[in-house]
């Protein structure tokens, strides 16, 4: 069973990836974007932090719909929505049980990716983060390794393909060659849950 | 990194206090990022909101005030505003009439927005929402986010700023809104990237000697490069791809916009070839504007913006206005 | 070269064809290089002419127009215009109640403008001049063609301009304009340098990371180069050496002008540190004017100007203007 | 003796050599100037080549006069009234006479010259092209050759100067080890006189 705290050090984990991995975002953001995403991502996390530290939430769903939140007040953006949706909706999914196992953990990503889904009109291939999502969350069936994998290739395996959703789609054929800012951040947002996972 | 400012995180915070230092007619709250007209409720008026990502400036800021927006909402650099702001500038300026949401067609601006929206109707705020989608650019609409939100901005929220200033009712401000950019096309060039603050250099490489065609406002290299082109054969290829979508009946009215770092100079030069192929087309010009209104930070380029209008519509662009980008009559 | 024009030849006379497109409410003289009020010779009022090289958009031609000029003479770029354009804009805007030039302080432009007064006077023509000078890097007069006119000429032109309006005397509007020169300072400090379209390529080398203290509005270096600063000491440096000169015991305007290529985001951020620094030293602001008024063509930087107003000067600081760059009030 | 044509194939020549050297005046013009010495010369000597053919003056004086008026109506900038001052000057110093002879020459020079340092108030030594035509009209007593060299190196002497006058002063100390552009355009004018004396 994962309990409150593991939530926390997930986002903490999460937060600390981004951080780490700012640069390389909004570098990948600049052919094909608009070099946001990395400070983007730093912001609405560094804000989930402040926000967990202050409201001390104490349920796994409480977690998870205050981050989400946070992210949707202070990220802006096409990835502050669909990643506060991502969290909030996977949250609410918890419910307000203290401690989760790993079974509802995995339908309540769904839903939460489902809504991403949902909110954005995407679909896996568009060349956005669900391309890390959605294989993500089916391979959590496996393990939490095999999730971190799927979304590492998911990311990966956006390089060749041209993007119908989000600021890439405006480049139409330019947009190929190039890895999607948010699937690379999708994984690790799943590789820093592998970690608290394992640990 | 050859910016005039003091660290990448603060730069939106710093420019919103120097603009209420300049601007004593606006309300300017620096922490939660609302720029809204001094004189803000009015009374029996509708209120027009709009925002998206800082670095186009003067919009949306330098465009609140008399005749033109209620309140703006500035997100981080070509960061889309978050609900959040949204939700307290509709708060700050309705009057009971209702609130007009200008929002430029990027997935991040529709979605914040939207959000926004619900959470405004939810405290009783009557939305009405049009969406700005003028780039001719951006072809295939089926398989890309829609077509840009760029120049017809101003068109926009002069026209519907004019209307809600007569006193209209919101459907109508929203319906001359949703007409002025259904009779708007732009297409805008660059002649070098611009630098964000977060990056500090150039977002894409654009070799001295070439230019982009199709770019948007947000740094994003266009659909095609092309060896560098003279002011004339750019005006040529411009007006003729807006042309093409637009097929002008009526008068258009004629924003020649510079992206940021293109002297003045140079686009007065390049509106005098606009102005020839408009004319080579049997394109009556009614009014035209020349200067930086919808910029992309320190991009040089510029963008050919057509609004048609019928005797209404000029009528509503000529109104006075008031703000700090754009000002005349009264 | 990453320039949107033609050819370098005739970048003047395309930008004022496009001019004339853009501002019916001007008499744009293509050929012999005049922008003049439409409604010029004004019955009974003074007129005013200046001019200058081009490049430093909209000064002059965007300043033409109800409150401020009578007319413009725009010279090939950086380079002062001829007399014989001078001639013809003073006989054009003369009423019979005299002529002020305001002339910058440059030794082409004084030459030039003198070569002018005297043919103007020759006509029949009276003929007053405001010489500008007021920009403190350039120290040792003995030494040196003396200060440089920079973006006090804004407030010579408005205020004269504003005397002129209200149909004070000749001798009045001069006194006006040489008061608002003596009340004036100012600092200019450049990012990057600017490129010519004669030369088509920057005209000093300037690595990124470093910038130049002390320019002036013609793409010359300063007088000091440096390791890249913060805007808030940029603002303390630049604000300082202007107070240090100019000592005002009165409140200021305040200019907080772009050099053509620093997006207004940057501006507004900048002029939040001036602002600040202005507070610390015990000045008031009275008004406030950010934007890009003075500019070298693509030129990235700024230059803080401060002027020290009385009540009058105030109020012709505040009397209604209506031109392409700076319109207010009516 | 020296007739209209000998005036009219010096300002030819010297037109030739504006056009050949513009680029490098203004690149002469750019670390201590504006970047436009070329362009004006080159406009300038364009509109005399133009004149001298539409109007057609007829003695050494009126030619000397009209290149003159034609640099003030067409230059601007400082270079043109003070090379219109010098021309239009020596013009008018040689009188109406349809032959004028070197001796003629030289005084009328001599006026032009001086006429130039009252109209812009420097002396040789300010870094001006006051240090090329100096040198050059006193060494006019002993050759035209002499002339052509003393303006040379009067223009290659301007490199160490500091220079007190025009835009190069604002400069102060870093105006120094710069070769003055008007100095340099000043030994292409007296460098042309030197060559059609020769012919
Ligand atoms: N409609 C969408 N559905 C899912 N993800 C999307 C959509 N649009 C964009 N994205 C994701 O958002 C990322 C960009 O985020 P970010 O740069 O922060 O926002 P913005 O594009 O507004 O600058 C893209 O790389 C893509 O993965
Ligand atoms: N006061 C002066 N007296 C003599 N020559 C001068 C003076 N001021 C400038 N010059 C000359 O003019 C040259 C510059 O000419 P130009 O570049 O055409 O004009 P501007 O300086 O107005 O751009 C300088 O190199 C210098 O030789
Ligand atoms: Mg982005
Ligand atoms: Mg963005
Ligand atoms: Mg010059
Ligand atoms: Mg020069």
């Amino acid at each position: 069973m994962r309990d409150t705290a593991f939530f926390r050090r997930w986002m903490a984990v999460a937060s600390a990836a981004v951080n780490r991995e700012a640069a390389r975002l909004t570098e990948l953001d600049s052919p094909i974007g608009d070099a946001d995403h990395g400070s983007n991502m730093q912001r609405g996390f560094t804000a989930v932090g402040a926000a967990l530290e202050k409201d001390a939430p104490d349920t796994p769903g409480a977690v998870l719909v205050l981050a989400g939140r946070t992210l949707i007040s202070t990220v802006g953006g096409a990835s502050g929505p669909l990643y506060g949706t991502l969290l909030r909706r996977t949250g609410k999914a918890l419910g307000e049980a203290a401690e989760v196992s790993d079974e509802q953990l995995r339908d309540a990503l769904h839903a939460g990716v489902d809504a991403v889904a949902q909110l954005g009109g995407a679909a896996p291939g568009d060349k956005t983060m669900l391309d890390a999502l959605v294989p993500a969350v089916d391979a959590l069936g496996t393990s939490y390794e095999a999730a971190r994998d799927a979304a590492e290739n998911g990311a990966l395996a956006t390089v060749p393909l041209q993007a119908r959703k989000g600021r890439a789609s405006y480049l139409g054929e330019r947009s190929i060659g190039h890895q999607d800012p948010g699937a690379t951040s999708s994984a690790l947002l799943i590789a820093a849950l592998a970690e608290v996972a394992a640990a | 990194m050859r910016m005039l400012i003091n660290v990448p995180e603060t730069v939106v915070a710093d420019a919103l206090r120097g603009m209420a230092a300049a601007h004593p007619e606006l309300t300017v709250d620096v922490e939660n990022r609302v720029v809204v007209r001094a004189d803000a409720p009015m009374a029996g008026k509708v209120a027009l909101v709009s925002g998206g990502g800082s670095g186009h400036e003067p919009l949306h800021g330098g465009f609140v005030g008399p005749g033109m927006l209620s309140a703006a909402c500035p997100g981080e650099v070509f960061t889309s505003p978050v609900p959040d702001q949204m939700v307290r500038a509709a708060a700050a300026v309705d009057s009971g009439e209702g609130v007009l949401f200008v929002v430029k067609n990027y997935t991040g601006d529709v979605l914040n927005f939207d959000m926004a929206a619900e959470l405004a109707e939810d405290e009783g705020i009557q939305i009405a929402k049009v969406l700005v989608n003028d780039d001719v650019a951006v072809t295939d609409s089926l398989y890309t986010a829609g077509r840009r939100g760029t120049g017809a901005t101003l068109f926009v929220e002069k026209l519907a700023g004019a209307a809600a200033e007569e006193g209209a009712p919101l459907q109508r401000v929203e319906a001359v809104g949703r007409q002025a950019n259904e009779c708007s096309r732009s297409f805008g060039i660059a002649l070098s990237a611009c630098s964000t603050p977060a990056k500090g250099s150039p977002t894409f490489d654009l070799p001295s000697g070439q230019l982009e065609l199709g770019i948007g406002i947000h740094g994003e290299p266009g659909r095609e490069r092309r060896a560098m082109m003279t002011a004339r054969e750019i005006a040529e290829y411009a007006v003729d791809v807006v042309l093409e979508d637009l097929r002008p009946t009526r008068p258009v009215l004629a924003l020649v916009n510079g992206m940021g770092a293109t002297p003045l100079l140079e686009l007065y030069g390049f509106n005098a070839e606009v102005q020839r192929v408009l004319t080579g087309r049997g394109v009556t010009v009614a009014r035209t504007l020349v200067g930086n209104y919808v910029t992309s930070l320190d991009m040089a380029g510029c963008s050919v913006t057509l609004c048609q209008v019928d005797e209404e519509q000029l009528r509503l662009w000529d109104a006075p206005v008031q703000t700090a980008g754009l000002r005349w009559g009264r």
